[in-house]
């Protein structure tokens, strides 16, 4: 006892300037340095802001994978349920006669049962998550080409919904305002709310969370329904910027999130994981691609050099929680 | 306990035989010895790749890397036969040694350096993928791209002995091979001892890092021998070859009931796994139904057919383990 | 009466909401299921005088649609045909597998766009074996097959080069939104953009080359940073119309929409709306319905047995028309070629 | 005796923090060495440098007079050095057989496991140290008892030279650990080096010829167990107060039953293959003990009272009315609370904060739509930490960085938020030290005094003897009787446990 109590007062300064807690900052102050040393135009604010603009879906999908990975699942079926999302919203478009207010609501409700119902075969049936949203993506999939084939519908009227993706506030195009916005409340909810510290509590012990009289099955399901949200607003913003809707869209958006959630050092095996460090994540991606985008520098050497960057600033990273450890 | 070890691919055969059967009533060329030999010859290199998903996944690893691995012992061998006019038992090592090599600097990668497998593979997969870009043959000489692969030893793979197709051989050698190692040697026990409890195994002096880069390195040799069989069937390479195979690998694997949590799983499984997407491919093209619709059944079956084993699995754990009513 | 009905029945459905009329939609999809699942009781009993064609796709995509749509509006006159669409998922494997078993399965005829010429070479001397006629659209096979029918890519970008060229007054910068390897037509494109401006437009410079993966939203990415990083371009050549779209939306947002000179390819209806409207410079545009009739049409000809495919000594090869479609002469393209 | 193995001068740092300060140790061939401290006072870095599981930052470890390279596990198992972990340390999916040769599997040419060979080895091993294991049996499939005993097999299967115990005898029942004990002795006598570590001065006493005592990281004492009466051995460990405290736990008051004061009664319940027709009640302000061997299905009936498993017939009243066993969510809304068995399974989440953990069954009453009030949360947190007297007081601190006792106070506390109207405790000081054991204790009784209802269950006759009001033996599912702590001897007890298994 008295030992311990000795020790917290040495610990405890030390173990708030947690040096994990800045390594991944570090590692993007650094690579931003870098690409501005390149090329000094990556520094301008207007860059700065594309970089916002250009990681705002995969930052918002990533918000809402982050709980689902936390949880200890993962999610693959978000490309198409991205796809889906800009052909239903299309579609209710249509038949609402351009109401926004009708077509987003139903779309986002749509997709949140479809990610509710693959969460319900990984909670109650306990069927390993990985396949079964490999499923979902394949059965979301074929519904989309089932209803809207394979063409690219149209997205003209209204311009309030153009606006979404499009739109510009002081300057600044509105997907941005939204993931800023999102990811706050993303925050706001693992911080501050039961849900998010119970979220953290299934995927660290699903048992114990079950024993202290949490429906854990409940909270995964829910996690699964907020990632295909995430999607599908993501869906949405795309619609809007692309003002075209196809069954099509989305393929292989799946990894670019998880590993910008993994990039940001939540474990698969789950329990541990924070939006922060997902928003790092995220735009740890994003300025890869847009200071080698800068660059110009080939595909072959973009790819070379993604990988390169992403072991190395992972490295950094890890280096101090091996001296931490 | 025997059974608990032998139930999930008895299940999945039993999966297997009633999904062909039910094709088989659909269709009458599905049951046709003809579509024997293309199911057997189109999926035997997903059946070798799965195997070789196999063993980082028992590790509590995974390896998203294989496609781009592919793609590059593909593209390896392109240049080393058009362009650089080797013989085909020059190039069939080479092309090995290559993707062993990917394999094992993904094993390094991930043992030195402490990152989760999950990115270090996605990093190297878009670094392997942007290597292949790089040293493409095709790109680098143009006219190259309509010259095809004509070598006897490198064609091997797209003949057949009887109804089995030479690839089948190779992936049942794999099979055996890989099935021998996982339940008769230290090696296999050792794979298992690491996924199963990690700690443990490291302080009963089992040298896991070593492990580690071996399952690894296994996996790049793996995608390695399915690039060959692919490039013997294609009569050459191209610099997309294998893109998002790697996700059909892993879920073969894991229909075939490796636990992503680690040290369960054989090597049969998975091979029955990845002809069961072949079957499913194949049995949905023949019954005629709409492409669009294709995926969607897919999907159901997938899960169904990890549902039931599962479902059993479940039943008998909760009658083991005391107060798991949960 | 076998699980096919089911599917052609959901899938009229479907269309109903495509062609606009979708309110009915969910009523009749719950009937479909009904009625559809007692029907679908009962095995496959196909018709011995029924010939079979069917379409192996790259993936699906609105080109593959078009063609689609033009093979079967051929076919549908003559009642005897079975015609199936099916998905090659972009992958060279998946291709292979397909051609088997459809091989195995003794269709008739079998449409295809490759996704690479030498590897679907050795499957198509299998159909030829069988007597089997292999058609294949925009990209060749190294094989010898029946027909082969493409859009013109090296020259339609040939052509593009020298038009966009003009557009920009023979100088200026310019920056290709391009594919990512693997796909012949990416390099028959780029290659002949990046030769038509070195023989007409020498004084234009490409100085970006960026992938930007076919889609919209990446171009848009993609150009927004190009932008950035190279303030005076002023021409943008997207491989696809996607591409180009995705460069018009940021040119738009910008307000460089009239000092930036972009052009597409393939001529999708999208596209050619933008044109009237005065954003998307020009594209090169191809009759992808015609281009589905035509490889009917073959393959039709064919079906009568009057002609064996061995008898079309040279492998038939057709290059199509294509209009280079400006503000000037979209006009040119009637509403009903438009896809 | 000749000196078998000698720690010198083992300095381990964490950061800033000392684990183990210049600690030097030897061992003697056929010595049984006591290692003993507080949890946190280093006996586990200790333990861990000398398996090889961790470097020391400077020292050296000699085996006959051999130096040994450190922080490698192979070294340390190749020159002989076993050790029986206290947290299980197998693999879960692989048989005992294979559980036991972990890492050593005898191989014939080509790495070929020469299962044969094996298998002779194991069965003569079991043989000779009277131990009962199927072999084939999956070790996720054992209850944890058997899981330990699988562990101590591992270890001996080693013929090791020096023998490391980290508490050996937790969850094992009273025969058990008499048979570990004849092992012990015979080991000892076969020229094997032990450093037996236990919370139960008991067996110290029976069993150790030396003792090491560590504090605050540092050695002590070191000294013959007989120089010292237990009343030191405790004092120089956890300090004089403390020491008083925790020897005073065996002189306790019982209470009377009072039936007017019944609270929850039980009336036949029954599962098939588990359990057999059993009634109890229970009064406020009163522990009721319940003990048995392990496999009386103890923890099955708690789990069933609780909710997580589930009820063929019988009922369950609580306050007079009847209630329904649906699930824990509701038993926690009637104020049921109850402590698990298996801490790091069933009770805490080891990755979060002490904080979450202690709030994890009243989130819901501090949180308003949800949004957790943090003010509140600080309020509760610090004094559930301060009345838990928990250390590191820090409420951030993540759970699996904390000491068994510190741990478990962290789970007790996390129902204590509840202010629950029964409480069970399933082995509530399973790993615990003495100091916290004791802690422990007092907190069950002043929760008594406060007038919850408690019940116990223990293996352990001691701590059965010394806080139950009354005690229910339970044997193969079946209830032996309850009996009034007060007017029975613990050999009584002891024999109905004993006297029952038998038949």
């Amino acid at each position: 006892m008295i030992s311990s109590i000795s020790n917290t007062s040495i610990t405890a300064p030390l173990s708030k300037i947690n040096i994990s807690v800045i390594a991944l900052p570090a590692a993007l102050i650094i690579m931003s340095v870098i690409f501005s040393i390149l090329d000094p135009v990556f520094f301008s604010g207007q860059n700065l802001i594309t970089i916002l603009h250009q990681s705002s879906i995969v930052g918002i999908m990533a918000l809402a994978m982050t709980f689902v990975i936390i949880t200890g699942g993962i999610d693959l079926s978000v490309g198409p349920v991205l796809a889906i999302a800009g052909v239903l919203c299309a579609w209710f478009l249509q038949i609402s006669d351009d109401s926004v207010l009708i077509a987003i609501p139903a779309t986002l409700s749509i997709c949140f049962t479809i990610g509710a119902i693959s969460g319900s075969f990984v909670a109650f049936i306990g069927l390993p998550a990985i396949v079964v949203t490999l499923a979902t993506m394949s059965i979301v999939r074929g519904a989309g080409l089932l209803i809207a084939g394979p063409s690219l519908h149209l997205i003209r009227e209204p311009e309030s919904f153009l606006f979404i993706g499009s739109g510009l506030i002081g300057g600044i195009p509105v997907p941005v305002y939204i993931f800023v916005v999102l990811a706050a409340i993303a925050i706001f909810v693992q911080k501050k709310t039961t849900f998010g510290v119970l979220v953290s509590a299934v995927g660290d012990n699903h048992r114990a969370t079950f024993l202290s009289g949490h429906n854990s099955n409940k909270i995964k399901i829910i996690c699964y329904g907020l990632c295909a949200l995430g999607a599908a607003i993501g869906g949405i913003i795309q619609a809007s910027q692309v003002h075209t809707a196809a069954a099509t869209y989305g393929a292989g958006i799946e990894l670019d999130v998880i590993a910008a959630v993994v990039l940001g050092g939540a474990s698969l095996m789950g329990g541990s994981g924070t939006i922060q460090r997902t928003i790092m994540g995220v735009l740890m991606i994003g300025i890869i691609n847009n200071g080698l985008g800068i660059l110009n520098v080939q595909i072959e050497m973009q790819l070379i050099a993604k990988g390169a960057i992403i072991i190395c600033a992972l490295l950094i990273s890890q280096l101090d929680q091996r001296r931490s450890k | 306990m025997w059974l608990l070890k032998n139930i999930p691919n008895r299940e999945l055969i039993l999966f297997f035989v009633i999904t062909s059967l039910i094709f088989s009533l659909f269709s009458s060329t599905f049951r046709s010895a003809g579509n024997v030999e293309n199911i057997l010859i189109g999926f035997s290199h997903l059946g070798i790749l799965a195997i070789g998903q196999a063993l980082p996944i028992l590790m509590r690893g995974i390896d998203l890397s294989v496609g781009s691995i592919l793609a590059l012992v593909g593209m390896v061998m392109f240049d080393c036969y058009i362009i650089f006019h080797m013989p085909g038992y020059v190039v069939l090592p080479i092309a090995i040694a290559v993707g062993t090599m990917a394999g094992v600097i993904n094993g390094i990668l991930i043992t030195r350096f402490r990152i989760q497998p999950f990115i270090t593979t996605l990093a190297t997969m878009a670094a392997y993928r942007g290597l292949t870009y790089a040293i493409s043959g095709r790109q680098l000489v143009p006219e190259s791209a309509t010259q095809a692969i004509d070598d006897n030893l490198l064609g091997l793979f797209d003949e057949f002995s009887g109804i089995f197709p030479y690839s089948f051989f190779l992936l049942l050698i794999v099979l055996a091979a890989a099935q021998y190692i996982l339940s008769r040697t230290r090696i296999g026990l050792d794979l298992y001892s690491i996924g199963g409890n990690p700690e443990a195994a490291r302080l009963c002096g089992i040298k896991v890092d070593k492990m580690i880069i071996i399952s690894y390195g296994f996996s790049g040799f793996c995608a390695a021998l399915a690039a060959i069989v692919m490039v013997s069937r294609m009569t050459t390479s191209t610099e997309n070859l294998g893109i998002g195979i790697e996700l059909t690998a892993i879920t073969a694997a894991v229909i075939g009931g490796i636990s992503l949590q680690g040290g369960i799983g054989n090597a049969i499984g998975p091979v029955i796994g990845a002809f069961l997407m072949g079957v499913i491919l194949v049995g949905l093209t023949l019954t005629g139904i709409s492409t669009y619709a294709q995926p969607v059944i897919t999907g159901v079956i997938l899960i169904a057919a990890v549902s039931y084993d599962r479902y059993k699995y479940y039943k008998l754990r909760s009658k083991n383990s005391a107060g798991e009513s949960a | 009466m076998d699980l096919k009905y089911l599917i052609k029945t959901i899938q009229s459905v479907a269309k109903n909401y495509r062609s606009n009329s979708g309110k009915k939609v969910i009523s009749s999809l719950l009937k479909t299921c009904v009625v559809g699942s007692f029907l679908s009781i009962g095995l496959n009993t196909a018709n011995a005088a029924e010939k079979k064609m069917v379409f192996i796709q790259f993936q699906p995509h609105t080109v593959s649609l078009a063609w689609s749509k033009g093979i079967e509006e051929v076919l549908s006159v003559q009642d005897d045909i079975d015609y199936q669409l099916l998905d090659g998922q972009g992958k060279v494997d998946v291709q292979i597998n397909l051609m088997n078993t459809v091989i195995n399965q003794g269709v008739d005829t079998i449409f295809i766009q490759p996704v690479d010429s030498v590897a679907i070479s050795p499957a198509i001397k299998k159909a030829k074996r069988k007597g089997i006629v292999v058609i294949t659209l925009n990209i060749n096979a190294t094989a010898k097959h029946a027909a082969h029918i493409e859009m013109n890519h090296y020259f339609g970008a040939r052509q593009i080069a020298k038009v966009m060229g003009e557009k920009m007054g023979g100088v200026g910068k310019v920056a290709i939104l391009n594919a990512p390897p693997g796909i012949i037509i990416r390099d028959q494109r780029t290659n002949g953009f990046i030769d038509g401006m070195k023989e007409y437009h020498p004084n234009i410079k490409i100085i970006a080359n960026q992938v930007a993966d076919w889609s919209r939203k990446k171009a848009q990415d993609v150009f927004s940073t190009m932008l950035i990083a190279n303030p005076g371009i002023s021409g943008v050549y997207g491989i696809n119309d996607s591409m180009a779209l995705g460069a018009v939306d940021v040119a738009k947002a910008k307000g460089l929409l009239d000092q930036i000179v972009i052009f597409g390819n393939d001529g999708e209806r999208d596209a050619l709306e933008s044109i009237e409207r005065g954003e998307l410079s020009g594209t090169q545009y191809t009759d992808v319905y015609q281009q589905g009739r035509y490889a009917a049409s073959i393959a039709s000809v064919l079906a009568t047995g009057n002609v064996d495919a061995d008898d079309i000594k040279e492998q038939g090869h057709l290059l199509m028309p294509y209009i280079i479609a400006t503000k000037e002469t979209v006009a040119d393209i009637k509403i009903e070629q438009r896809w | 005796m000749t000196i078998l193995l000698s720690a010198r001068n083992l300095t381990k740092k964490y950061g800033s923090l000392t684990a183990l300060n210049n600690a030097s140790l030897e061992l003697r061939a056929g010595e049984v060495r006591s290692l003993v401290g507080a949890n946190g006072a280093g006996k586990s870095t200790l333990i861990k440098i000398l398996t090889g599981a961790i470097d020391a930052n400077q020292g050296k470890v000699l085996l006959d007079g051999v130096p040994l390279k450190l922080g490698d596990p192979t070294t340390m198992l190749e020159a002989g050095i076993g050790c029986i972990y206290q947290h299980s340390n197998l693999v879960p999916a692989l048989s005992v057989l294979d559980n036991i040769y972990l890492g050593r599997q005898p191989v014939l040419s080509f790495s070929r496991l020469d299962r044969k060979k094996q298998r002779a080895e194991a069965e003569e091993l079991l043989l000779k140290y009277s131990l009962k294991l199927d072999l084939d049996a999956i070790v996720s499939t054992l209850p944890t008892v058997r899981q330990k005993e699988v562990e101590i097999a591992k270890a001996l299967a080693l013929n090791a030279k020096v023998l490391l115990m980290d508490e050996p005898t937790a969850w094992l029942s009273h025969t058990e650990v008499n048979n570990l004990f004849t092992t012990v002795r015979n080991l000892q006598a076969s020229g094997v080096g032990i450093i037996y570590i236990s919370h139960m001065l008991d067996e110290l006493y029976a069993i150790c010829d030396s003792v090491t005592i560590l504090r605050d990281g540092n050695i002590v004492e070191d000294c013959a167990i007989s120089d010292l009466t237990r009343q030191e051995l405790l004092e120089k460990f956890i300090g004089k107060t403390l020491a008083q405290a925790a020897t005073k736990t065996n002189q306790h008051a019982q209470k009377e039953h009072v039936p007017e004061d019944v609270i929850l009664r039980c009336e036949n319940l029954s599962k098939k293959g588990e359990f057999d027709d059993i009634s109890f009640d229970l009064a406020k302000g009163e522990i009721l003990c319940i003990t048995g061997l392990i496999g009386s299905k103890r923890t099955e009936l708690m789990h069933t009272i609780f909710g997580s498993n589930s009820l063929d017939s019988g009922r369950i009243f609580l306050e007079g009315a009847e209630y329904e066993n649906r699930s824990p969510a509701n038993a926690i809304k009637h104020q049921i609370g109850f402590v698990p068995e298996d801490r790091h399974r069933d009770g805490l989440m080891m990755q979060a904060n002490i904080q979450d953990n202690l709030l994890m069954v009243s989130h819901d009453k501090i949180a308003k739509f949800g949004i957790v009030n943090q003010i509140k949360v600080d309020q509760r947190v610090s004094k559930q930490i301060k009345q838990l007297n928990i250390t590191p007081a820090d409420p951030n601190k993540i759970v699996s960085k904390l000491s068994g006792g510190n741990q478990q106070k962290v789970l007790i506390g996390k129902w204590l938020e509840l202010h629950p109207k029964v409480l069970i405790l399933d082995e509530p000081t399973v790993g615990v030290d003495v100091g916290a054991k004791s802690e422990i204790y007092t907190l069950i009784r002043k929760l008594r005094d406060q007038g919850t209802a408690i019940i116990v269950v223990s293996s352990d006759m001691e701590e059965v003897m010394g806080i139950a009001d009354r005690i229910m033996v339970m044997c193969s599912g079946k209830k032996q009787g309850i009996y009034n702590a007060a007017s029975i001897s613990q050999q009584k007890i002891i024999a109905y446990v004993g006297g029952e298994a038998q038949s």
